[in-house]
């Protein structure tokens, strides 16, 4: 019993979107409309899945005094403040033009973290391209050419070379490259509509988890 | 335009780029004192998030102010909790039914949109009619042998001999040629980030503090 | 050849230094290098100009503040152009890091720039959870995914939207998005509702739209911060008295170039030495 | 402008009706405008559609040559008397209007209004009344229904051949003899190999698949005696090589050279974990280094630092942004499903393997649809590659 109904349940709840794509009636559209709506709030709660396992793992760090515990409290700690301001508070601009704690925190401790954490991006990008991208096989030769023809083409520079630099650019992303995209679109929506036809008729059951 | 000291949600903001941007010299505590309060922020942001923008105006106010009209709204309220269980050892297995009706229902809706939304129109959009001004006819020359070759390249049933072999090398040099594409597209990224972080150091942050202690 | 193994292996903080260097320098003194139009930002900008005053378009800002370098000023240019040719913007957001906080950002900021009244010109409904199941639920009703906006207040009680009941109610949707989210907009809200559908994306994720956009699937592209810079620079021709406005893409391109040149440089003069050093080990 | 669900065959069946009609005398009030009304197909029953000869030599010569001139809907329940109500507004030159939230199986009556200037209003005559009705099945959807019934039954029917031990052929991935070379040269070489899993949970179908080659690069290894290191991020996923590793060394008969420690735990942070790997490598400079499974950003630390070391380097993802970067950076790199297969290929796992086929036959399929489609456009017929509009 415990396997079977979570199967039936999975094809059911797999099954219901797809006959909905193909019958328009009265009864299946306005049932596929209010999943749609519930849907909406599972997802809400699922979000908060990993919130879980993250609190596990990070106590478990503290209370054990694991190498790096005090980053684990420290993730603890900024998680229940920012949580605190979220749940109490409210989001947005102030009536007074300040901001809520909640979106001041977002904007003056959240956004600058993650944009430079990505930022430093750009100096790894160089050095690799300095030390590490070789046109060691026709492959890779063909990759930076194109690498090349692109960088110089999207910025002012190329038009200063020739102003038929920037439509050389054009051009490849017009044609080739959106060749191989398309390519590789179609090799990976059969991937997933794979992966999703062997769930629906219940070949596979990822949502059985280790029980 | 009067340029007074950067207020106090600068400075943090000054001091916590500073602190990733320290990881580039080496790995050291700065940086992953900064990268715990990032983890820590982000987990607390889904929480406020989820509460305040889905959870409040689609269940709770709706159940709390009409229950009447919305009691329907406690399914998937139940189904939401449900998900929690899987941290109570002896429950765990009811947890599946509502992951079961989660996972299908997306499983479902990414079954159409990729065979209806994806292949469907990709393939189309291949069948060019090789007519027209001759750049169109070999734009659509390039395209179509393009797709092919790599849908070839891609293909495992039978080994790369005879015609396959030259198709198959010719997809590779078409995959080639797009990943250049995102190569240079990726530099460009990366870059524009780089310089959303220097000009907010140097625009927000330096100038009016160099300005300000200048100015006395 | 001895010296160019050593070149080649010179450590990596050394590179960091010559690109930030490059980078700051454009940033302290701009130089304002020229901006050229490619075809998929103008078919953005002509889908926004055919629009008739009192037209509505769906707004998605479905990235967040790591990708704000390249999507806000996307956002910008396009609220402006918005906001002169009188066309109503919905603001969503399906984006949960941050998504929601870039729309309240950008919205407040037109209203402080062109004095865009918040419910009349535009009206920001906030983020919500659920991904495709709240896409494929606007396609009905609109106000049963978003019964309140961003601030609390009813759908049935925002002017702008009485008539907004689902997509066919919009003239175009257009995602700033940075993952899967903007071909979401296209392989299941256009492939299934019909409402033409533009992306603003991350550079990382341009080069994908271009298969979507030749197969009629999307009416066009706005691709990383170059694309920004065209549609600013696109909304200024079209309407000179917004000259003035802060061009925080176009500003941008010029450290873009410099930093992209050096970039350009390593990758020759790195494959120049290695092209020497393996000549030699052959001879 | 094409109307949301408007099917190309009513759109020719209101030109031939249109004609066939006799054209009123030209009544100075009346708008000699002939409206069509029909039940919307493939819809839940509440929307008709209404449409007219777009033919500007209709409308009054004021208003003829302004493309933007605009008709009023207005609408009236055959049952109810009260007046026309006004439902939608829409340029006259569109030819066709959907009304929707209507009643199923309740007539209406529909005529045309136009604001001829100096406030007075020319109308059209009011056309036959219409009852939307509701329909069982999308028509225009039928070619999703053909693709999606001939997927399922073709990945279903390669799983249910696996399972029952038919043999199915798929090619032996070039990935996997770069792997034999590069474990031969480290064992000339007598250093070690680095084994990078990825930086996802066994939740991942790339880690998955990346624990499939370290079970055949493992085998390789207690052969030939070459050590072997795994540096882990995510506990699940170390777990599960420590347990691939085991087995793959007693496989080879060499139970007591696995060493419990050669597969171990870094740190959770990505950049932190990139940079204490970068770390082993530049310490313990392994002969060859393999990549293999789901990245994000770090990839490119982790390829340059390999390649600074002058590890032959081998690097597997479906992650298309890091493909790049791998191709640029290493000696080879298997693309996106060349992963999936290269497992398929070592495990011979019947779900995978039948899967794998079957998406191959739909590819096959794919293939011969395209050449054929480009063939008929050329020609001329459009009428195939329009059969697959996504409607």
């Amino acid at each position: 019993m415990k396997r079977q109904i979570p199967i039936l349940l999975a094809i059911g709840a797999s099954l219901y979107p797809v006959v909905a794509f193909f019958v328009p009636t009265r009864g299946v559209t306005r049932f596929n409309q209010t999943l749609d709506e519930w849907m909406v709030i599972i997802a809400s709660f699922a979000l908060l899945l990993g919130i879980v396992s993250m609190i596990q793992v990070n106590l478990a760090k503290v209370r054990r005094r694991t190498s790096g515990w005090p980053f684990g409290l420290i993730v603890l700690v900024a998680f229940a403040i920012m949580a605190a301001f979220g749940v109490f508070g409210r989001q947005g601009a102030r009536p007074d033009g300040g901001l809520y704690p909640f979106t001041w925190v977002f904007q003056f401790g959240f956004s600058p973290l993650q944009s430079t954490m990505f930022s430093v991006l750009a100096f790894y990008v160089a050095s690799a391209s300095y030390r590490a991208f070789r046109v060691r096989n026709v492959e890779a030769t063909l990759l930076l050419i194109g690498a090349l023809i692109i960088m110089i083409g999207r910025i002012p520079l190329g038009e200063m070379i020739h102003p038929v630099v920037p439509d050389v650019a054009e051009w490849i992303m017009k044609f080739p490259n959106t060749a191989a995209q398309r390519g590789v679109i179609i090799g990976a929506a059969l991937g997933a509509a794979a992966m999703s036809i062997r769930v629906m008729v219940g070949i596979e059951r990822p949502y059985l988890g280790k029980s | 335009m009067h340029l007074q000291l950067p207020g106090f949600g600068e400075w943090v903001a000054a001091f916590l780029t500073l602190c990733i941007f320290s990881f580039l010299y080496r790995d050291n505590v700065l940086y992953r004192i900064a990268e715990s309060i990032f983890a820590g922020i982000s987990f607390g942001y889904y929480v406020g998030l989820a509460k305040l923008n889905t959870l409040d105006p689609n269940l709770f106010r709706p159940l709390l102010g009409d229950f009447g009209a919305h009691w329907s709204l406690l399914i998937p309220f139940a189904l939401g909790l449900l998900l929690y269980v899987r941290y109570i050892p002896k429950l765990a297995w009811i947890s599946n039914w509502s992951l079961a009706v989660y996972i299908g229902y997306y499983i479902g809706v990414n079954l159409l949109q990729k065979l209806h939304g994806d292949i469907l129109p990709q393939a189309r959009g291949t069948m060019i009619p090789l007519t027209g001004g001759w750049g169109a006819v070999l734009g659509g020359i390039i395209v179509f042998v393009g797709v092919v070759t790599v849908l070839i390249y891609f293909f495992f049933s039978s080994p790369h001999r005879g015609p396959l072999k030259p198709a198959a090398r010719l997809g590779i040099y078409f995959l080639m040629i797009s990943f250049g594409a995102s190569f240079g597209y990726t530099v460009m990224g990366r870059v524009s980030l780089l310089i959303g972080r220097l000009t907010f150091l140097v625009h927000d942050w330096a100038r009016p503090l160099l300005l300000s202690l200048m100015g006395g | 050849m001895h010296w160019a193994k050593q070149l080649l292996l010179v450590d990596r903080r050394i590179i960091f230094l010559l690109v930030f260097l490059g980078a700051l320098i454009p940033i302290i003194r701009p130089i304002g290098l020229g901006v050229q139009i490619s075809p998929p930002v103008e078919a953005v900008f002509d889908a926004v100009e055919r629009l008739r005053p009192g037209d509505a378009i769906l707004l998605s800002f479905d990235y967040g503040p790591s990708d704000g370098p390249e999507l806000d000023p996307m956002a910008n240019a396009i609220l402006r152009h918005c906001h002169k040719k009188g066309v109503k913007v919905v603001g969503i957001s399906l984006f949960p890091l941050g998504g929601v906080d870039m729309g309240i950002a950008r919205l407040n900021e037109l209203a402080t720039e062109l004095q865009a009244q918040d419910g009349t010109d535009w009206v920001n409904l906030g983020y919500k959870d659920g991904g495709q199941a709240a896409m494929k639920a606007m396609g009905e009703d609109i106000a049963a995914v978003f019964p309140t906006d961003v601030n609390g207040v009813a759908y049935r009680d925002l002017p702008l939207t009485r008539d907004i009941r689902a997509y066919r109610d919009m003239k175009l949707a257009i995602s700033l998005a940075t993952s899967v989210l903007g071909e979401w907009w296209i392989n299941l809200v256009n492939a299934q509702f019909g409402i033409p559908v533009a992306v603003g994306t991350t550079a990382v994720s341009a080069p994908r739209y271009y298969a979507y956009m030749e197969a009629q699937q999307a009416i066009g592209v706005i691709g990383g911060m170059k694309g920004a810079s065209e549609y600013e620079e696109l909304v200024e021709r079209a309407y000179p008295e917004l000259k003035g406005l802060s061009r925080t893409a176009t500003m941008g391109m010029d450290v873009q170039s410099i930093v992209h040149v050096i970039i350009i440089f390593f990758i020759l003069f790195g494959n120049l030495m290695f092209l020497l050093t393996r000549r030699v080990k052959e001879a | 402008m094409r109307v949301r669900g408007l099917p190309v065959a009513l759109g020719i069946g209101a030109a031939v009706f249109g004609a066939a009609a006799p054209l009123p005398v030209r009544a100075e009030a009346a708008l000699p405008i002939v409206l069509h009304v029909a039940d919307t197909p493939s819809d839940d029953g509440s929307s008709l559609t209404l449409t007219w000869t777009p033919d500007p030599g209709l409308l009054p010569e004021s208003l003829a040559e302004d493309a933007a001139t605009e008709v009023r809907i207005e609408r009236r329940a055959v049952a109810d008397t009260a007046a026309f109500a006004r439902v939608g507004r829409v340029p006259f030159r569109d030819g066709a209007f959907q009304d929707s939230g209507l009643e199923p199986r309740t007539a209406y009556v529909y005529r045309l209004a136009l604001a001829a200037g100096a406030g007075d209003t020319l109308r059209s005559a009011a056309a036959a009344p219409a009852t939307p009705r509701e329909n069982l099945f999308r028509t225009q959807r039928v070619n999703a229904l053909v693709i999606t019934l001939l997927m399922t039954a073709l990945v279903v029917g390669f799983i249910l051949a696996a399972k029952r031990g038919v043999s199915l052929y798929i090619r032996r991935i070039s990935g996997l003899d770069a792997i034999d070379e590069a474990v031969g040269r480290a064992t000339e070489m007598g250093r070690k190999i680095l084994y990078v899993p990825g930086i996802i949970s066994v939740n991942e179908p790339q880690t998955l698949a990346s624990l499939g080659i370290l079970g055949y690069v493992a085998k390789l290894t207690a052969r030939y005696g070459t050590e072997l290191e795994v540096p882990n991020i995510d506990p699940l996923t170390m777990a599960a090589a420590r347990e691939i590793v085991k087995e793959a060394y007693l496989e080879a008969g060499a139970p007591e050279s696995f060493r419990e420690a050669s597969v171990h735990y870094l740190t959770a942070d990505q950049f932190a974990y990139a940079a204490a790997v970068n770390g082993i490598m530049v310490r313990d400079k392994p002969a060859a280094n393999f990549l293999i499974g789901w990245f994000a950003a770090e990839s490119l630390l982790l390829s340059e630092t390999g390649q600074s070391i002058g590890a032959i380097q081998i690097a597997g993802t479906a992650q298309v942004t890091q493909l790049p970067f791998f191709v640029a950076a290493c000696d080879y790199t298997m693309l996106g499903e060349e992963l999936f297969a290269a497992s398929a290929y070592l495990s011979q796992d019947p779900l995978i393997l039948g899967s794998i086929k079957g998406q191959d036959m739909m590819k096959a399929a794919i293939l011969a649809v395209i050449v054929l489609g480009a063939i008929l456009a050329t020609a001329g017929v459009h009428g195939f590659a329009d059969w697959f509009a996504a409607l």
